[in-house]
């Protein structure tokens, strides 16, 4: 959406000197790197790299210990989690975190960024605006057909959907997905390919992911981590012939 | 005196003119199991209020916690009162007629005892409830009491500072025991300085406070007082204390769980209690708890209460006799236990001696009651609903009863409002 | 979700659910049982506050409090206090040495009622209390515990220390409290006496009315966004902090809702009994007051209410013939509630009464799509937090 | 309050309450470990722990009259037979709890709080229905009672030395055997990853139903010594519910070495204040400040800081 461009490098991201120990293990070690708007970034990594913990520290899930994040001019490290969300950060979970009990219909309308404190929540009323909302996301995720059915009855990659819908109706300017398509049929797959394809049109994306064709699929630029650092970073085919990627990838 | 039902009218029953009058007075009120064998008034004229009497029997309920953590200390006053009607009734009855009792369970829950009563009194019709146990529960049934024109009586010795026209108190309150136990240590064994020991609630406290005055007046010294919650376990602390401030006598008003751990860490923090140094009186220790916390530790303190199972008496040869015969070998009897055996036949000379079941006009005649089977020895009821009874020392011994080593010359006339005690 | 006219949400089936219980409570007990037995249920219902705060709290957004005891003490001791200085005026206590304080205060050597007690010689400000003491309690512990995200057994286990806190202290200040007796002998509530048959009645019909108010307070606060995001949260609170929500403000609220309504019950219950001391404050009473929802089931706010009445007729029962088995029936009903059926009352009626329902009354369409979803995979992780009856309001009708 | 006195009175006044703290100290050990076992490692919460307490107290006081009447002369010695006897059938009860109870409720913490709690009642009125409503006492060898003269003003009780003894070789056998020994490994790794552990051919059932044995067996030497100290009774072990529970969370739960430090922070606090307060004051401001603190730092005193 219309980023505002208030960062000194208009980056709508900047992640400068972060670093998270964990009683004296470094998960993320002075770690740097800057997003531009519209860009879709993925983020690859051998296990352990700390991919996972960079979107914890980005969303506030976890504190920093150092360092800091910068969202549209706005430092994120002293945010709570919610203030996170409503300043447009959305992020989706590796496993599929949907609420199972709601329907596909409710779980999109919990989302919209309306009501969102205690009060509001007990005011917000269903309109017209917030079904037209939920039918354009639904719409979006494949999902049209299955608004009333639980989310319990989903599949697995249906879940997923969901959850990027989730994200979707709150707008956000940056959308961070932890293995989107991991545990997806080849089908489900390319769906999801597609999906990303339509949302990254107005919006950021930073993505882990380990499958390398779906990688090189979507992706404008990539970081490659290893052991809490930046290891490398450009287009696919420049970190894939990146010696040092070859070394961790293969290396041992 | 049974139309002062008004709170502020409470008080006023007046003090007794003193023993040698109230003795010479009302002994010739005395009838015992004599009158009742007379032919059986008809039930109008001794039932004008609708109680549960009919030509041969009469109700009356027993509210006590069989359930609960009440029901350790409940249990006995329950036995002791089925054991008094089951006597009465083969005696002939009251008035001719068979008790029969409706037992019901306080729970250990106030509320309960409030809402039991209710039935009792409104849906039983009872002429009597011997009950209750802690101040707690009788402080709930007592507006119900009032409210129904009840009457309850209740056998646990209490901290006073109540006098209710519809409630009879059979056991001792607080100046009755704390009074003749302070005067003994300092009369025979020269007790200087006292350190009060007890639970937090409301008798300890109030009775800790008579004491204190008591001792103040005596000119002596309060070296310490303290209070510990209801179950507290760990008594490390307040041995040492003691130890620092070397006290003759410890007053000790503990109850429950907490006696155990007390006077077990007293004994193994090298306290001899038979060397009397601290000297340990207690007024909380029963024959009932001794069992619990075991003879062995509690060798050489002394009780003082009205009643010990060891008193050497006929009567209570007799009753100790009667109630090993109902409930086994192995029972033991506190001061509780023998003021719950008292209920049922206070009321039935009561009864008899108003020729009626009627509250109001059982009211009228209880000042001057005497009971001279009582186990304790003699007990009469003062205006004040409260019994005269004598005070004893007992000290403790490992078999887990108390010798008998002092009683008061005369009857100790209770005053639940003891003026320069509050 | 809304019901175009009150009259329309009557007919619909929780319409009818309402309907039955108020039956039950307004014409059928009241016809059926005498004062007496009236009072006790009254009593009972007054518990029913607690059960419907705990199904909020704990049935919906999870949390687990051991400490609503407190909260249903201070909603009691607020009450107690208002009358216990009605009942103690300088001429009923002209006997004292300080006429016009209570009784306990005066047998503790007070010799002037103590600042907190002042205000409560003022109705409204007591009335106001009821809710606001146990209220802002609530918010300072829940404050205090949610935004650091303290949750499950912790909150649990501080909740009961914080009723053993509060026990302790009432027994220890009894000069200020009553201490373990509590504070008694209350008599009349601005000049009316609460004790005589007619009056007893009198209470147990505003406790009922109350009652229907807390429950459609909560059921009010269950069918809004805010009722499924405390659901949400409870199965996915990481879920829904990254939907932009503050969890720990929605927990503070929830919690205080459910003090709020336990206050209510309280002050009720010291009108219905005529008493309040510290035994309904402390641990055992505070997790007994788990189970009346647990039984009626911890989803379902009219399932809390039943809970309450039935478990404590069951004590009252079994107290009055098998005393002793009282116990091992509470301990069983404690573990069969949490093993065999975790919905409780309401689960048992979802799984068996309504489909016969279904078959006997021919559901009309529209209600056929509002039927509870179809079955789901119940040995899942769930912790049966499927079917409440009442969840089927939240079917979008995308009107 | 110290006027008057010698300075050696103090010293030995001082030196017996800190003594007194220390008894507290291991009896709040005795307590909580078990429960820290079953809490920490496994994440249950057993309301009956008191209850599990007093039958080992129960134990005891059947060994000690089946003593007196059968091996009189051995009767000195009863008390050891009696704490292995007390773990052996607390254990044993305990491992038919799991498999009838708490198996069924991993997960579900707040789940197995309610039945425990449940399970509480029952064993109480079970006791209350075996052994009746009264405390029972039990008898004790003589060399357990009395104490120990240090000095002339100096006595330690020999009972309190006594649990503190115990006290101190309980918390190093459940040392050794979760840290230094292949079960505690085990153990561990179930907690950790019951996955990976299953995976690797772990039987991670049989390890929950021996850590659940092992904490109420615990708790049953526990109950044996306090007979030394406290009442046994059918509801006594609802005196020890709120104080364990709090040193176990007080002390972070997956943490044994914080358990112990979180008993001596509380049992020394609240030592201290008795001495210098009045007994429930002293109560209601330890738990207080525990609470307080725990309100401030709510993964205890010594959780591992771990991605969560």
């Amino acid at each position: 959406m219309n980023a505002a461009k208030t960062t000194s490098k208009d980056f709508l991201l900047a992640v400068e000197g972060l670093t998270v120990s964990f009683d004296g293990f470094k998960a993320v070690d002075d770690l740097s790197f800057y997003l531009d708007p519209k860009e879709i970034r993925v983020i690859i990594g051998p296990n352990g790299a700390g991919k996972t913990t960079v979107l914890d520290l980005i969303c506030g899930k976890t504190k920093a210990t150092s360092g800091s994040i910068k969202f549209a001019g706005k430092e994120l490290t002293r945010l709570k989690e919610h203030q996170i969300v409503h300043s447009g950060v959305g992020r989706k979970f590796q496993t599929p975190s949907v609420f199972e009990d709601l329907t596909v219909f409710e779980n999109l309308e919990v989302s919209y960024p309306q009501g969102h404190s205690v009060m509001g929540a007990l005011a917000f009323k269903r309109d017209a605006a917030v079904i037209e909302a939920v039918e354009a996301v639904a719409d979006t995720i494949f999902l049209s057909d299955a608004l009333d059915q639980p989310a319990a009855l989903l599949s697995h990659g249906q879940k997923q959907w969901l959850e990027i819908g989730m994200l979707l109706i709150q707008k956000p300017d940056l959308l961070m997905l932890d293995e989107p398509v991991a545990g997806m049929s080849v089908a489900e797959r390319q769906k999801t390919a597609e999906l990303l394809r339509r949302i990254t049109k107005d919006h950021t994306v930073l993505v882990i992911e380990h499958d390398m064709q779906f990688v090189g699929d979507i992706a404008d630029r990539v970081t490659v981590m290893h052991q809490g650092k930046v290891l490398s970073e450009g287009s696919i085919e420049h970190v894939k012939s990146d010696p040092k990627v070859i070394e961790v990838y293969l290396g041992h | 005196m049974g139309t002062t039902t008004t709170a502020a009218g409470r008080r006023p029953f007046g003090k007794g003119k003193g023993l040698r009058q109230s003795l010479a007075t009302l002994a010739a009120s005395v009838m015992l199991a004599t009158s009742a064998q007379a032919a059986v008034p008809p039930t109008e004229e001794v039932n004008t209020t609708g109680l549960a009497v009919t030509d041969d029997t009469v109700q009356v309920g027993i509210l006590h916690s069989i359930t609960g953590t009440m029901a350790i200390s409940e249990i006995g006053s329950v036995q002791a009162e089925k054991l008094a009607i089951k006597q009465i009734n083969e005696s002939g009855g009251v008035l001719g007629r068979q008790i029969e009792f409706i037992q019901e369970d306080g729970a250990s829950d106030w509320p309960t005892f409030a809402e039991k009563t209710r039935k009792l009194l409104r849906q039983d019709d009872v002429a009597a409830i011997f009950g209750c146990w802690t101040s707690a529960s009788r402080k709930a049934v007592l507006p119900v009491m009032e409210q129904y024109n009840g009457m309850l009586y209740y056998p646990t010795f209490y901290e006073g500072l109540e006098q209710s026209p519809n409630v009879i108190y059979t056991g001792q309150e607080a100046t009755q025991q704390i009074l003749a136990g302070i005067d003994w240590a300092v009369k025979e064994k020269g007790a200087k300085s006292f350190y009060l020991l007890g639970s937090d609630y409301i008798w300890p406290r109030t009775s800790n406070k008579i004491a204190r005055k008591h001792i103040d007046k005596l000119g002596l010294k309060v070296v310490g007082e303290e209070y510990y919650p209801l179950g507290h376990t760990q008594f490390n602390s307040v041995i040492n204390k003691i130890k620092l401030k070397k006290p003759d006598v410890i007053f000790a008003s503990v109850v429950g769980g907490s006696n155990v751990a007390f006077y077990k860490q007293m004994k193994a923090a090298g306290v001899d209690f038979t060397e009397e140094d601290p000297l340990l009186l207690t007024i909380s220790v029963t024959e009932d708890e001794i069992r619990g916390i075991g003879g062995e530790n509690v060798e050489g303190i002394y009780a003082s209460m009205k009643y010990f199972q060891s008193l050497d008496n006929p009567n209570n040869k007799d009753f100790v006799a009667a109630f090993k015969e109902a409930y086994g070998d192995d029972m033991v009897i506190g001061d509780v236990t023998q003021a719950a055996y008292l209920g049922p036949w206070l009321w039935k000379f009561a009864v008899e001696k108003a020729g009626s079941f009627d509250i109001d006009k059982i009211r009228e005649v209880f000042a001057g009651i005497e009971f001279d089977k009582a186990p304790e020895g003699y007990v009469r009821i003062h205006e004040n609903h409260h019994l005269w009874s004598k005070t004893r020392i007992g000290r403790a011994k490992t078999d887990g009863q108390y010798d008998v080593v002092y009683e008061t010359q005369e009857l100790m006339e209770p005053d639940p409002f003891p003026e320069g005690y509050q | 979700m809304k019901s175009s006219s009150p009259l329309k949400w009557f007919a619909s089936r929780e319409g009818l659910y309402y309907l039955a219980l108020a039956l039950l409570l307004v014409v059928i007990l009241p016809l059926a049982l005498d004062p007496f037995r009236l009072n006790m249920v009254g009593k009972y219902l007054t518990y029913a506050f607690v059960a419907i705060g705990l199904v909020m709290c704990w049935g919906k957004a999870g949390i687990l409090s051991l400490g609503q005891g407190v909260f249903f003490g201070l909603g009691g001791y607020c009450m107690a206090m208002f009358l216990k200085l009605e009942a103690s005026t300088p001429e009923a206590t002209a006997i004292q040495s300080t006429p016009g304080i209570p009784d306990f205060m005066d047998w503790n050597q007070l010799t002037a009622l103590p600042w907190f007690w002042e205000p409560f010689h003022s109705l409204s400000f007591t009335l106001i209390a009821i809710i606001a003491v146990p209220v802002i309690l609530a918010f300072v512990i829940g404050f205090a515990m949610f935004t650091r995200r303290v949750g499950g057994v912790y909150f649990a286990i501080i909740t009961q220390a914080i009723a053993a806190i509060l026990t302790i202290l009432i027994i220890g200040q009894q000069g200020y409290t009553g201490g373990v007796n509590g504070i008694t002998d209350l008599k009349t509530l601005a000049g009316w006496d609460i004790r005589t048959d007619a009056a007893k009645t009198t209470l147990y019909f505003v406790c009922v009315g109350m009652l229907f108010l807390c429950l459609f307070a909560a059921r009010f606060v269950q069918n809004r966004k805010l009722g499924r995001i405390l659901v949400a949260m409870n199965a996915q609170e990481n879920r829904v902090r990254f939907s932009g929500y503050d969890v720990a403000a929605f927990k503070i609220f929830v919690f205080c809702l459910a003090a709020a309504f336990a206050g209510i019950g309280g002050a009720l219950f010291t009108l219905i009994v005529g008493f309040m001391s510290p035994s309904f404050i402390g641990i055992v009473a505070s997790i007994e007051m788990v189970i009346f929802c647990a039984l009626g089931g911890r989803l379902s706010i009219l399932g809390a209410v039943y809970g309450a009445l039935l478990v404590n007729a069951a004590k009252s029962g079994f107290s009055e013939s098998f005393p002793e088995l009282w116990p091992f029936a509470m301990g069983a009903l404690f573990i069969g509630v949490v093993l065999a059926f975790p919905n409780g009352l309401a689960g048992l009626y979802q799984s068996y009464v309504m489909p016969l329902e279904e078959r006997l009354f021919k559901r009309k369409p529209k209600t056929e799509a509002a039927a509870p979803a179809p079955q789901k995979p119940v040995e899942k992780k769930d912790e049966g937090r499927d079917y409440d009856p009442m969840l089927d309001q939240y079917s979008p009708e995308k009107s | 309050m110290f006027d008057g006195y010698t300075t050696s009175e103090l010293m030995s006044i001082f030196a017996m309450q800190g003594f007194a703290g220390l008894s507290l100290f291991s009896v709040f050990v005795l307590m909580a470990l078990g429960l820290a076992i079953i809490f920490g490692q496994m994440g249950v919460i057993n309301m009956a722990h008191g209850e599990f307490m007093i039958l080992g107290a129960y134990t005891t006081y059947l060994t000690s009259g089946f003593f007196q009447s059968y091996l009189p002369s051995l009767f000195g010695g009863y008390f050891f037979i009696a704490m292995i006897l007390a773990f052996l059938i607390c254990a044993a009860l305990g491992a038919l709890i799991e498999w009838l109870m708490i198996r069924h409720l991993y997960h579900r913490p707040l789940d197995t709080l309610l039945a425990t709690w449940g399970l509480s009642l029952i064993m109480q009125q079970a006791y209350r229905s075996i052994f009746g409503a009264r405390e029972v006492g039990v008898d004790l060898p003589d060399w357990m009672m009395g104490a120990f003269q240090v000095t002339d003003l100096v006595e330690l009780p020999i009972n309190g030395l006594f649990v503190m003894i115990i006290a101190l070789s309980i918390a190093l056998g459940v040392y050794l055997l979760m840290y230094r020994s292949t079960w505690g490994k085990k153990v561990r790794a179930v907690v950790q990853n019951r996955p990976m552990a299953e995976a690797v051919g772990i039987n991670s059932a049989g390890v929950d139903r021996m850590t659940f044995a092992l904490g109420c067996g615990i708790a049953g030497i526990a109950g044996a010594a306090f007979t030394m100290i406290g009442s046994t009774g059918p509801s006594s072990g609802q005196a020890y519910i709120v104080d364990t529970f709090l040193v176990v969370v007080f002390g972070g739960a997956q943490s044994l070495i914080g358990t112990i430090v979180s008993a001596f922070g509380i049992s020394q606090a609240q030592s201290t204040m008795e001495f210098f307060l009045s007994g429930s004051m002293a109560k209601v401001l330890t738990l207080l400040v525990v609470v307080g603190i725990l309100m401030l730092r709510p993964e205890g005193l010594m959780a591992l800081k771990v991605r969560r």
